[in-house]
């Protein structure tokens, strides 16, 4: 298994050697860092033809204020379920352009895992046919799970006790 | 037809007939079949679905978001409201992706009781399954004597840890808090009497030649399309891949366990109510197993973190960005917990339930991503559903096993 | 299935018949619950309540803020004094929104000195939200009616005893068993 | 008619009323307790307990049934043909009851005695559709129409099997007169008429399923499927109509299987020779003990059996019940070309 997945990382490393940042182990898990704007297309393309056939999960993180790297990570979790290894590609995505390349063609499951990428983080993938919001309202602001979302909202949430102190007070002109 | 969902303005269907018009409807998110609060927006011809769009997120709570402010320990019971079907497979999940994060390896107890009670919950979320599943079909007999066997072992939930549907019984390290000997007694009886109403079910349903006519070829996928739609867990396998999380990435107990995964062979309805059937059986053995074979000692490890938990706080940037903004960045430079990210998955009830933690030290997950099953099974429906009835969809639904609480999360 | 020679003799819709035929012979499984109760198991994580010390007939609580450290949804709300002369904490308010509460039960867990407790008491629907706002009054009376009705001598919790817990785990107080007498009159 | 001949019409009307009366009184009545029977047969089987608060062993159920209906709000919804809407309900019940002019309940007890009962019941039970197709496209909802349109292809596909299947009882009798059939059939070297058609009869009975929309053939009501079909928008008295409806041909099919298959009234001759205390028992009560057990047969095969697709069961009427009442309508010719 572990000589199986060297030899795939040998060869994606021939292959795609410019776009490729670190390569590295946490925990028995490999993931493979990648430059802003890498080929993502090519390079799932390129593990789909080495046997992952399962896209495990797809999602983003964002890293803001972490010095000296792209804002956002772009993570794609690879399975193969006949060879019995996995990878992780962390592909970096810049603030300043949040576009990446859709893997739906290749990977239908994508499709909604990029539609939720696209909702709560504001990444595009381009080349998506649908890409829409899809966990909130198509009419929301923002992009709840990047970490300047303000996590408080506009009014301040009122608690239980102020709630009983503010319906005291409209009772007193005969509002309920 | 392309992948794109069309919606209805969009549509324009290319027929002879002059005076077709496709009907649209907008099924759910009230329907009685539709499972929770999802909503199909369909385009039919008669009753025939030229195409479909899934809506979801009516339930979406924000429980990514959520977690990122809380401690590890905290998390743990937020998720028993993703699939609150089988809680314990969620908790279970969850806790092993952090003890996987922190290194902790739970004693052999803990291990057995954990492995035991995500079988009873996978049990229970059949059950739940066969039971809408049925009534969708139209077999309502089935429905009630489901929530018979489930409420025993909600039963059993309940002396275990006193709660019946959202337990939070795992804990990161172990399971909370011990199983008196006389309820462990208790299951190993109600094996037999389970074994018997499986065979009740399959009296009603398995050779039954209106079941046969209404599951048998209606959502029929092959396996190479069913895994590139990643459909994980049972809906996989009765298209006859032999993907399960418990023999490819063994947690707890299951290495040590006897037990088979039941493989479907056509990848239609009748195929995967059939492997969730054989899966409940097997879910007895293993059970059977567990408590034949529970270790004693300990049920959580020594160095599990408390509930209360040390956490450093994140640093806020208030000044830049408003009075009411807070920015959560992340801690560089602490370490409390393993700085590191990973991605663990166990075998939930309806698929691969998996999550993805990304840990910045600080105590707090800085990004926990929950890959729900039901979410990407939603999204293979209209692969599945078009060109079928209205009364396939229905099925199709029902045996794809879809929780909103999960999808939505 | 269709070239079964059954096919023709109806067995499998008999077969079916025939269970449900069975069933209808059989005992109901219905529990008429006003009339019935099912039975609430030990350590069930019903109302909440504070536990009236019996010797001091006043709450337990410590005022040692865990509870509100732990609580996933946030509805614990204890205000202190600290005494002057001995510069221990005296709890003046505790404050539980039933409402959002999530009944996970971490509170009881991680009280050192076992002050509050979910209790076995699972029938408390309201009429308005102030009826589900529990101050520390309503609360220690939640214990009394919870008690007056509790039949064993002694009361403990699942959650405060936990088994098969290391000790290391545990606050100090709790590693040995603990539990409330119960005091009737 | 031995009543009519003798007595001046306003006193042959008023012994109709009086029959009307009757037959309405005991059929609403009935019809008002099949759901409770239904309820509480389901329960059972069910594993649970069914109706118990009203009443004891929650009898008076139907009765706050009916007040729960009668006091509910009348919706009728913006988007519907309201003439329509309101007619719908009508129809379906009216064609049901209609239906129950025809049938002999006692050898002297029919309210029409018209030669083409069996003719006349055919007709009304295809009018009665009229109802529910009005009611699926007057309502303004899809869900409605397609509930509406489904049960006009299930009507019109059962409607032949059921009458091709009833055409070999009435060959073998030949009349359309349901007393008739009853009459030749206790007297046949059979007894009674389920024994030579046995396919004639499995074919009635698939269809009296169809016909009556009752599982597993509820498709224009499928609740799974359409919310309720044709129902959806219906709610309050008008609802119940439906309902009322829908059991009171449960009742006219239920006593069609008895009287064309299973001798009416009477007792097959083999029987009725070999017991002769049966002859004792009164017809009416014999004639309903056999109705009753078709009304648990409907309810218990609701119990257990899923539903069928629509399509399955165009395509199971036209390829399997059509050729089947076909082959028992050439048997039954057979039987008669031999004299036996």
């Amino acid at each position: 298994m572990k000589e199986r997945l060297r030899e795939v990382l040998e060869r994606f490393k021939v292959n795609f050697s410019a776009y490729i940042i670190d390569i590295n182990e946490f925990r028995g898990q490999t993931f493979v860092i990648l430059g802003d704007g890498s080929p993502i297309r090519d390079i799932v393309g390129f593990l789909k033809t080495e046997g992952f056939n399962h896209l495990q999960t797809l999602t983003a993180v964002d890293y803001l204020q972490k010095s000296g790297v792209p804002r956002f990570e772009v993570v794609y979790q690879f399975y193969s379920i006949d060879q019995g290894i996995s990878l992780r590609l962390r592909l970096q995505v810049s603030e300043d352009k949040p576009e990446v390349e859709s893997i739906v063609d290749l990977f239908p499951s994508a499709n909604f895992f990029e539609r939720e990428v696209y909702d709560l983080f504001g990444i595009r993938f381009m080349g998506h046919p649908n890409l829409k919001r899809i966990l909130l309202p198509q009419n929301w602001e923002g992009h709840p799970l990047r970490k300047d979302y303000p996590l408080m909202p506009e009014d301040k949430p009122r608690d239980f006790l102020e709630l009983v102190e503010l319906k005291e007070r409209l009772g007193g002109y005969g509002i309920r | 037809m392309s992948e794109k969902s069309l919606t209805t303005k969009e549509y324009i269907y290319t027929t002879e007939d002059p005076f077709f018009s496709p009907l649209t409807i907008q099924m759910g998110p009230q329907h009685p079949s539709t499972h929770g609060v999802l909503k199909l927006n369909l385009v039919l011809e008669g009753e025939k679905i030229i195409d479909l769009e899934p809506e979801i997120g009516f339930l979406h709570r924000g429980l990514e978001k959520l977690a990122e402010s809380m401690n590890y320990a905290q998390v743990l019971p937020l998720t028993d409201r993703l699939d609150y079907i089988s809680a314990m497979n969620n908790n279970t999940g969850y806790a092993l992706v952090v003890e996987r994060l922190l290194g902790i390896e739970p004693p052999p107890r803990g291990k057995y009781l954990r492995t035991m009670v995500c079988e009873l919950a996978r049990i229970a979320s059949h059950l739940l399954w066969l039971a809408t599943h049925a009534l969708d079909i139209g077999a309502m007999t089935v429905f009630l004597y489901c929530f018979r066997e489930r409420e025993k072992i909600l039963d059993f939930f309940e002396m275990i840890c006193g709660a019946r549907l959202t337990v939070s019984y795992p804990r990161i390290g172990g399971v909370r808090v011990d199983v008196e000997e006389k309820v462990l007694e208790e299951i190993y009886n109600f094996i037999p009497y389970m074994y018997e109403k499986i065979e009740e079910y399959e009296g009603l349903l398995s050779q039954n030649r209106i079941w046969l006519d209404r599951t048998v070829g209606v959502g029929v996928i092959s396996a190479e399309e069913a895994i590139a739609y990643g459909l994980t867990g049972p809906s996989l396998r009765g298209s006859g891949v032999a993907y399960d999380i418990r023999k490819h990435f063994p947690y707890d107990a299951y290495p040590e366990l006897d037990f088979e995964v039941p493989v479907g062979k056509n990848g239609d309805t009748y195929d995967r109510y059939w492997c969730r059937l054989q899966e409940m059986r097997q879910s007895l053995r293993i059970i059977k197993q567990c408590i034949e074979k529970m270790p004693d000692g300990p049920v959580c490890a020594e160095v599990s973190p408390d509930l209360d938990m040390q956490v450093f706080k994140r640093a806020f940037r208030a000044e830049a960005w408003g009075e009411k903004t807070f920015i959560a960045f992340l801690n560089e430079g602490v370490e409390l917990v393993p700085k590191g990210e990973l991605y663990s998955a166990v075998e939930g009830a309806k698929g691969e339930l998996g999550f993805y933690l990304v840990s910045d030290g600080s105590g707090r997950p800085y990004r926990l991503h929950i890959r729900a099953p039901s979410y990407v099974h939603i999204s293979a429906l209209p692969k599945l559903s078009r060109g079928h009835m209205v009364a396939d969809l229905v099925a199709i639904i029902g045996t794809l096993d879809i929780v909103m609480g999960e999808c939505d999360r | 299935m269709r070239r079964n020679p059954y096919y023709l003799l109806f067995r499998d819709l008999l077969g079916g018949l025939l269970i449900t035929l069975k069933t209808l012979f059989r005992k109901p499984v219905t529990v008429e619950y006003p009339r019935e109760r099912v039975k609430v198991y030990p350590s069930f994580r019903g109302r909440h309540a504070l536990v009236r010390d019996p010797e001091t007939g006043d709450a337990r609580c410590v005022a040692c803020l865990k509870c509100v450290q732990v609580c996933p949804s946030r509805c614990i709300d204890v205000k202190y004094e600290i005494d002057e002369k001995t510069g221990a904490r005296i709890m003046t308010q505790y404050n539980i929104e039933a409402l959002r509460c999530i009944y996970c039960g971490y509170c009881e867990e991680v009280c050192p000195v076992g002050a509050i407790v979910l209790t076995e008491y699972f029938e408390y629907s309201v009429r308005t939200r102030e009826e589900a706002f529990f101050d520390k009054e309503k609360l220690l009376k939640n214990w009394d009616e919870f008690i007056a009705k509790y039949t064993e001598k002694v009361y403990t919790n699942k959650f405060w005893n936990l088994k098969g817990i290391p000790d290391v785990l545990k606050p100090a107080p709790k590693r040995k068993q603990l539990e409330v007498p119960v005091k009737r009159g | 008619m031995a009543l009519g001949e003798s007595l001046p019409l306003h006193l042959e009307i008023l012994i109709v009323l009086i029959k009307i009366a009757i037959v309405l009184g005991v059929f609403l009545f009935h019809a008002a307790y099949t759901v409770y029977a239904e309820r509480k047969i389901l329960g059972r089987m069910q594993a649970r307990l069914g109706p118990r608060e009203v009443g004891p062993y929650g009898l008076l159920q139907p009765i706050a049934d009916l007040v729960k209906l009668l006091f509910k709000e009348d919706i009728v919804p913006a988007e519907a043909h309201k003439t329509l809407f309101k007619i719908a309900p009508l129809l379906v019940l009216t064609f049901a009851i209609v239906n129950l002019s025809v049938i002999p309940f006692h050898p002297s007890f029919i309210i029409a005695d018209v030669n083409l009962g069996v003719l006349l019941i055919l007709a009304f039970a295809g009018l009665g559709t009229y109802g529910i197709i009005l009611a699926g496209y007057s309502s303004g909802s899809k869900y409605s129409l397609l509930g509406g349109l489904r049960s006009a292809s299930q009507i019109l596909s059962y409607e032949i099997p059921l009458s091709l299947s009833l055409a070999g009882v009435i060959l073998y009798a030949e009349s359309f007169h349901l007393r008739d059939i009853v009459e030749v059939q206790v007297n046949s070297l059979f007894g009674i008429n389920v024994f030579p058609q046995i396919l004639g009869f499995i074919v009635f009975l698939i269809c009296a399923f169809a016909e009556t929309n009752r599982a597993p053939f509820d498709l224009p009501e499928a609740e799974s499927e359409l919310v309720a079909g044709y129902i959806t928008e219906y709610s309050g008295f008008r609802m119940g109509l439906f309902f009322l409806g829908e059991y009171i041909s449960m009742y006219v099919m239920a006593l069609l299987i008895s009287i064309c298959y299973f001798g009416g009234w009477a007792f097959p001759w083999w029987l009725a020779n070999a017991l002769p205390f049966l002859k004792a028992i009164p017809p009416t009560l014999v004639l309903a003990l056999k109705v009753y057990f078709f009304i648990f047969l409907f309810i218990w095969v609701r119990a257990t059996f899923p539903r069928y697709r629509f399509d399955q069961l165009m395509s199971m009427s036209w390829k399997i019940l059509i050729p089947l009442s076909l082959i028992n309508f050439l048997i039954v010719a057979l039987i008669k070309w031999l004299g036996v």
